[in-house]
């Protein structure tokens, strides 16, 4: 690597195979960035440029800036940015469709001629002799910048730090909610769910009448439709709630039939056909939207406490 | 090859990062390109300082990264700030200028 | 150094103004007597600068100057000649008269509420009129170009104010309808005149160019840029000359209205009341004037001969276009207007006739159309106070009613059709001869003025006071104390300058001769003598 | 005695000054002060007058300078007076006939509440008269000319109420100033000539610049003196002048003012001289006026009117005169000063009748009148015979002289002049007999209601029920009116023979204005002949028509030359279409254009302005990203800029 640093017009192979190879990925990893349609993949497209960066940096005699680099960017502010993207949410897609009219156009416009204009200005420049780092980094690439740093750049070190400082309570004072209102105690809590109509008693336990309590199988109410409520709500986002086989609620249909003449009396068996459709569509339209499919169950194991 | 294909490189980057300031909605997304951005410019200046010889380039470059870190720190939490008040991290509803 | 004269008349009343916006708004009498003595006290100041001025010294006398913004030569430079002496007297005396016309002006608005309430009504109308005395005062003393920029265009924010808050209601069209033309007049007056300004500022900043370019650094003093010339330190170049002037003459040519740019001053003194009109008419537009005379013919001798030919045309449509858009009004503060237009028609031929008597009756015109015009339009507005209607239509029969009002107002309109005995007469005549002596035929069509002038007038007055007494002035009670204390001096003052006018010349004489040897010019020889 | 003659203008001008500004508390004393002051400068003017028949011919002319009026530059302009036997004469007839009808308005406008105002513009009429006349340069007459113009704006328009009245001053003043345009350029032409305007340099020097000049300043005078003295073309306005209070049209429009167009041409005869070409232009408009205004008085049946008329030819033969040159200025002033008398005590008769009857003037409604009101039959009569050129009155003197003078001019040309002169003799003689026959002669046709007649369609006949006609009765007015017609009576039978007596007028005037015998081609006996041949004809022939047969109460519809010359030959309809109605176009179309182009322009930019800004707005969408582009598209622009500048 060494010999790369000094004076030359061109480099290494070894360091051109590199370029040409990361430097794709760079670009492939800058366009993944711009294009992905979920923000968590950019950022990892990002995570990635910036790594390809960092060893850019180690390539250009740069040996702090891309440790650097790779603390404080990939570590830290990456980091940053997936913490914050799970405050707003991962699976948040956003829609890569452009609502400000002629948008794309001009971005395309002045994207190329600026890209185009500062290449032709990079390539017009004529720099073709590098200097190299030889004896700049003579005394060691870390004490050199320190050396300077602490020097000549001092100030503008103090000042950056004020900055960093300053940004540090920003960002406390940014995030930091204050709460106005008192906590509210149990009982208010209570009576608010009450207010709002909300499922008042305890949920049931899940694999009620079932054939096994596994947590992903949602217990049956009395009439055998079985309840989402039974069901961790996390695996209901999932969508991962596995359904009663179907000759489970054949034979429970079966039954309800036989017990139905022997009592002389019918029109339940409906009620259970219909129940056996619901725990279709309710698990296919559960897994969207969550608020919906609890609100419903809930006011349907209501009515089913109110039949009881 | 010519170390010239760095700056051509970072002058790639740096329109590409600018590109999807203007195309994306998300705020994150603006914020991740605007770091590409600075990571263009970084490479950049390092190349810069190899091609003179002489540190300054990585030292501004270090104070970029610095700012950068600053920046993003209270770039977050603002639209974390956004995102609580108005459930939404697109720029476009961040419109209070608009007429 | 001794006291500084000239700074305390203009600073007077600017202190008086502020100190007239201060008052308490309960204390409303108390700011229109405090207003009335500051503009009297600066009266006096300005009769201590007539006295102490003298027509045989030096050119520019009572001198200051102090170095104000030394980076780019900005003085703050102090002097009166004959010709300004004779103005800072004019607004001196007007503006006692215009308070004291205004007395009553304000007092409808206060306690208005709703949109239209304002902050203290009385203060604000009185404080801005010593405002507007002060600015206009300085811009006649300043020699500094870039003092005198400052001054012409920081008047038009309290004309603007007065034009645009204190419009009378008499409208033709209902309130509704007059409050939306008052807003319109006052934009419309300061965009044309803020136009003006501007070109001129790019003349001014050009202007420093020039000198800075030529003689190492650069000033805007009036009297080293003249000297320079004179010692031939300083040739402009002949385009640059012409566009320079062309840049100033706009200007003026704005705030004097000359056709085809007079299309504000109708509107804004149709819609201002009376006292603010003759603030217009009387004070504000004779600093186009002055200045056309002190820097345009100082400043670019050659480019002013060059335009001649172009300006004496203007001036003469201005005079017959004037005159005859006067004769077609409908509205008695329009038809003044227009009468003013074609007076300052004369004012400008005068001045571009570039002979001694020329220049000499301009400078008396202003100082006479100032006085004249005053008393017309403050009776006007006496009259427009009574009747409520500015038509001239809605009158008739007034002299009967009202003999003293119909009296002064037909004075009024005999000194603005410059009645000999009069004072217009005086500076009208001595403009026609000056015109005629360069330019005959110039002098022929503009004689055609005066009979355009009786027209007018004549129609106006046999329209408004004579015939059978119409129902709705009836009741019209006659001029009150105040109002004949406003009109009977300024009639006096007529009648006297128009006897006796050798005083104001005396002081005007030399300051002409001056500027006629800026243009290096001569008055042409009568044709006997040349003969002999 | 120099110093004095500014008191002569001074003191009407204290009695303006005091009557006029005095107010209310005047109204009881106001016309005896007017008139006091107008006698005391009478007096003073007698007094000076004595003083200078004291002494030798060439020393007889004054001045007194008061004090520099207007000095700027070479422009020098005195109010500096001038005292010599022509503005002696001026002088003398002025405050004379002034004081006279001073006395006479003291009874004639005893009824009437402003008489302290109208004794207030008299006197300052008489002020501004006497600046006139005895003004050292043309810039003071000039102010005196305008001042005279005035008095009569107020004069005429004393009765202000009258729409009518107020009309004919404002008309009366208008049309004086178009004279005074005259004047005006007169005197700017003298000053870009001989660098002065006072009398004596520039009639002394006038010689010495070209015919050219000369000429333009003679026409421009003699439009001055058009317009002052009714002359053709610009006559129209002294017919309408009778609107105004009798004394006034006595004094102003007959005897003084009208007369100052005389005084000036005749004042600068040396620049007439010096320009022939204006010389012919003076004796064409003199003779042109003196039948126009003859041909207007026979059909008028307005008494005043068609004395106006009169006045209009009478002052016709004056600028014929005037224009005659050397021969003529002299006879010019006399006829001038005999119809002072004359002309005047015929108004204050017409004033004493109409006195009588009412105010009534329409000398149809009149007749009889002669056993009613002696002393004003005995004076009117007079005066007529004066004015007619009866032999051995004042009239026949001077008009006899005229008419002679213009025959002596000479060529076809004299026989013209001489012609016109003596047809206008006959028509005088016409008209002022059917005046004289009209009025009190005939039977009483006031004893019955007017009718409707297209003279006068403002009143309607009694018949369909207007209001109750009463009858006059006729009366003599009181002394303060009759004792001054009788002494104009004097005058006007007197003065002739005394201007004539071993020509003592014109050995008085002829040191002033040039004098030299006129060589007719006829013997002066035959054109004396002649004249009273005129005279005679036209007398017959009125008494043939009025004084024969009874005069109808309606006018009679007339030959077309009647009804044309009632309506004062169209000359009022000329102005109309010629000047009134392009005027009012022009002034309305320039309004319109002021509104719509000048502003318009002006508007439409604003607009324009407005408009663009309005689509710019568009470009500001509150959308930060758009906002980015342009930052973006910037920072291109600017690399393409750098690159550029270092490409060239």
């Amino acid at each position: 690597m060494t010999t790369t640093l000094l004076a030359a017009a061109s480099t290494s192979t070894g360091e051109a195979v590199q370029f040409w190879i990361l430097g794709t990925v760079a670009v492939l990893g800058a366009l993944g960035t711009v294009l992905m349609k979920r923000s968590v993949h950019s950022a990892l497209c990002l995570a990635g440029t910036m790594i390809v960066l960092a060893v850019f940096y180690l390539a250009n005699g740069a040996y702090f800036l891309g440790i650097v680099q790779i603390v404080v960017y990939t570590g830290a502010v990456m980091m940053l940015f997936l913490f914050v993207l799970m405050l707003v949410g991962v699976t948040a897609a956003d829609s890569l469709k452009e609502t400000i009219k002629g948008q794309r156009w001009l971005v395309a416009l002045c994207g190329l001629g600026f890209g185009i204009l500062l290449i032709a200005g990079i390539g017009s420049a004529g720099v073709d002799t590098f200097v190299g780092l030889g004896e700049a980094n003579a005394g060691g690439n870390v004490q050199g910048l320190a050396r300077s740093l602490f020097t000549e750049y001092v100030f503008a070190f103090e000042i950056t730090g004020a900055l960093l400082v300053t940004a540090a309570v920003a960002a406390m004072v940014l995030t930091h909610r204050e709460r106005t209102e008192r906590r509210l105690t149990q009982r208010e809590l209570a009576e608010q769910r009450v207010r709002e109509g909300k499922h008042l008693p305890p949920l049931p336990a899940p694999g009620v009448y079932a054939r096994h309590n596994a947590v992903d199988i949602p217990g049956l109410l009395p009439d055998g439709t079985p309840s989402e409520l039974t069901v961790n709500a996390t695996l209901r986002e999932r969508g991962q709630v596995r359904d009663v086989s179907r000759e489970a609620l054949a034979d429970l249909a079966a039954l309800e039939r036989r017990t139905g003449e022997y009592l002389g009396r019918n029109g339940t068996d409906t009620r259970a056909v219909r129940g056996a459709a619901d725990v279709r569509d309710d698990v296919s339209d559960d897994a969207p939207d969550t608020d919906e499919g609890r609100a419903g169950d809930g006011d349907r194991d209501r009515d089913r406490e109110a039949a009881k | 090859m010519n170390p010239v294909n760095y700056l051509f490189l970072a002058a790639l980057l740096f329109t590409i990062g600018a590109s999807g300031v203007l195309l994306r909605r998300n705020a994150i997304v603006v914020f991740m390109s605007i770091e590409l951005m600075l990571n263009a410019a970084n490479l950049a200046l390092v190349t810069f300082s190899r091609m003179h010889g002489n540190l300054d380039g990585q030292i501004i470059a270090f104070f970029t990264m610095v700012v950068a870190a600053a920046e993003v720190v209270v770039g977050l939490a603002i639209i974390v700030t956004i995102f609580r008040s108005r459930h939404s991290a697109s720029v476009d509803d961040a419109g209070l200028m608009k007429l | 150094m001794s006291f500084p004269l000239l700074t305390a008349v203009a600073v007077l009343p600017a202190l008086g103004a502020i100190a007239t916006a201060a008052v308490p708004a309960a204390r409303r009498t108390a700011a229109k007597w405090l207003a009335l003595a500051v503009s009297l006290a600066t009266l006096v100041l300005a009769a201590v600068v007539a006295f102490r001025f003298d027509p045989g010294g030096d050119r520019y006398q009572l001198t200051e100057s102090y170095s104000w913004i030394a980076d780019f030569g900005v003085r703050y430079e102090l002097g009166v000649d004959g010709i300004a002496v004779a103005l800072i007297a004019l607004t001196a005396l007007l503006v006692p008269f215009v308070i004291l016309a205004g007395w009553h002006d304000a007092d409808s608005l206060e306690g208005e509420e709703g949109p239209n309430r304002r902050w203290r009504p009385t203060q604000g109308f009185f404080a801005l009129i010593l405002a507007v005395e002060a600015m206009v005062i300085i811009s006649f003393e300043a020699t500094d170009v870039f003092l005198f920029y400052i001054f012409f265009e920081a008047m038009l924010i309290p004309m603007y104010f007065l034009i645009g808050g204190f419009g009378d209601r008499a409208g033709p069209h209902g309130e509704e309808e007059t409050a939306k033309q008052r807003s319109y007049a006052a934009v419309k007056f300061l965009l044309y005149n803020l136009a003006g300004g501007l070109i001129m500022l790019a003349a001014v900043i050009g202007l420093y160019a020039v000198t800075a370019d030529q003689l190492g650094e650069g000033t805007f003093s009036l009297q080293a840029i003249v000297e320079a010339r004179q010692a031939g330190e300083l040739t402009m170049g002949e385009n640059t000359e012409r566009l320079l002037f062309l840049g100033f003459f706009f200007a003026f040519a704005v705030k004097a209205p000359l056709w085809p740019l007079h299309t504000w001053l109708p509107n804004a003194m149709g819609e201002s009341t009376a006292p603010v009109a003759v603030l217009i008419t009387a004070v504000v537009d004779k600093v186009g004037t002055f200045a056309m005379l002190r820097f345009c013919l100082g400043l670019f001798p050659g480019a002013s001969e060059w335009a001649t030919p172009v300006i004496v045309v203007l001036a003469l449509v201005s005079i017959i276009y004037g005159a005859l858009l006067a004769i077609g009004q409908r509205d008695i503060k329009r038809l003044v207007a227009y009468a003013s237009i074609s007076h300052f028609g004369f004012i400008v031929l005068g001045i571009f006739a570039m002979t001694s008597q020329g220049q000499g009756g301009a400078t008396l015109y202003m100082v006479n159309h100032g006085i004249s015009t005053a008393v017309l339009m403050l009776i006007v507005g006496f009259l427009i106070s009574r009747r409520g209607s500015r038509l001239i239509a809605d009158y008739g029969g007034v002299q009967k009613v009202a003999p003293v009002l119909a009296g002064t107002f037909l004075v009024g309109g005999l000194a603005t059709l410059s009645l000999p005995g009069l004072a217009p007469f005086v500076s009208e005549f001595l403009v026609l001869v000056g015109t005629f002596t360069r330019y005959p035929a110039a002098g022929v069509v503009a004689t055609l003025g005066i009979v355009l002038a009786a027209l007018y007038v004549l129609v106006l007055y046999q329209r408004t006071m004579t015939g059978p007494v119409r129902p709705e002035v009836e009741r019209m009670p006659d001029l009150r104390k105040r109002e004949l204390l406003v009109v009977a001096p300024l009639i006096a003052l007529l009648i006297f300058l128009g006897v006796f006018p050798k005083p104001l010349t005396d002081i005007v004489n030399p300051a002409v001769e001056h500027t006629l040897s800026d243009v290096r010019m001569t008055d042409p020889k009568p044709e006997v003598e040349a003969a002999k | 005695m120099e110093t004095s003659i500014g008191l002569l203008v001074a003191a009407p001008l204290l009695g303006a000054a005091v009557l006029l500004c005095g107010g209310r508390r005047l109204d009881r004393v106001g016309h005896w002060v007017g008139t006091a002051l107008a006698a005391a400068s009478f007096v003073l003017a007698a007094v000076l007058f004595a003083d200078m028949l004291g002494r030798e011919a060439d020393e007889r002319s004054l001045h007194q300078h008061v004090f520099s009026w207007i000095p700027v530059g070479g422009f020098q302009a005195d109010v500096a007076f001038q005292l010599d036997q022509l503005s002696m004469t001026f002088v003398l007839l002025i405050t004379g006939v002034g004081t006279l009808i001073h006395v006479y308005s003291i009874g004639y406008m005893e009824h009437d509440e402003r008489r302290r105002r109208f004794f207030g513009y008299l006197n300052l009429f008489l002020a501004a008269m006497l600046l006139l006349v005895l003004a050292d340069n043309y810039l003071l007459l000039y102010a005196g000319w305008e001042g005279v113009g005035l008095a009569s704006y107020l004069l005429i328009g004393f009765w202000q109420h009258k729409p009518s009245a107020a009309t004919a001053a404002k008309k009366a003043f208008i049309v004086n100033r178009v004279g005074d345009i005259g004047l005006s350029i007169a005197i700017m032409i003298m000053f870009s000539t001989f660098g002065t305007f006072a009398f004596g340099p520039v009639l002394d020097s006038v010689g010495e610049t070209g015919e050219g000049t000369a000429t333009a300043i003679g026409l421009m005078l003699l439009l001055a003196a058009c317009g002052k003295s009714a002359q053709v073309p610009l006559q129209s306005w002294l017919g309408d002048a009778m609107e105004g209070p009798t004394p006034v049209s006595a004094l102003i429009h007959a005897a003084t003012m009208v007369t100052a167009g005389v005084y000036l041409i005749v004042r600068s005869g040396a620049i007439f001289e010096a320009a022939p070409t204006a010389q012919t232009a003076v004796v064409t408009v003199g003779a042109i006026t003196l039948l126009f205004g003859a041909i207007v008085g026979c059909a008028k049946d307005d008494i005043k009117k068609a004395l106006a008329g009169s006045t209009m030819s009478q002052i016709g033969y004056m600028v014929l005169a005037a224009g005659l040159g050397p021969i003529g200025y002299v006879f010019a002033i006399m006829h001038l000063v005999t119809h002072g008398f004359f002309k005047a005590g015929l108004f204050l008769g017409a004033g004493s009748v109409m006195h009588g009857m009412n105010d009534e003037v329409d000398m149809r409604r009149y007749g009889g009148l002669r056993k009613y009101m002696p002393i004003t039959f005995v004076t009117f009569g007079l005066g007529y015979l004066a004015i007619i050129g009866f032999p051995g009155l004042s009239g026949f003197f001077s008009k006899d002289k005229i008419i002679e003078a213009a025959f002596a001019r000479g060529g076809t040309e004299g026989w013209i002049l001489g012609g016109a002169a003596l047809l206008g003799a006959a028509i005088t003689a016409f008209y002022m007999t059917r005046v004289m026959l009209m009025t009190f002669f005939g039977e009483e046709r006031w004893r019955n209601a007017p009718a409707p007649s297209p003279e006068r369609p403002d009143v309607e006949p009694v018949a369909q029920g207007g209001g109750e006609y009463e009858v006059p009765r006729p009366h003599e007015s009181p002394r303060s009116m009759t004792v001054p017609m009788i002494v104009l009576a004097f005058g006007s039978v007197f003065a002739g023979g005394l201007f004539s007596w071993g020509d003592a007028f014109v050995n008085w005037l002829a040191p002033v204005t040039t004098f030299e015998h006129g060589h007719p081609p006829i013997s002066a006996a035959t054109v004396t002949a002649a004249t009273v041949v005129a005279l005679l004809l036209g007398v017959g022939l009125a008494w043939l028509q009025y004084g024969r047969k009874p005069v109808p109460v309606v006018a009679p519809r007339g030959s077309l030359l009647t009804r044309a010359a009632r309506r004062d030959l169209l000359q009022d309809d000329f102005n109309h279409v010629v000047l009134v109605k392009p005027g009012e176009y022009l002034t309305r179309g320039l309004v319109y254009l002021d509104h719509t182009v000048v502003d318009g322009v002006v508007n439409g930019t604003a607009a324009a302005v407005g408009g663009l800004s309005g689509r710019a707005r568009r470009l500001q969408n509150g959308y930060a990203r758009s906002y980015a582009v342009s930052m973006f598209g910037g920072a291109a622009i600017l690399i393409a800029a750098t690159l550029l500048m270092r490409a060239v």
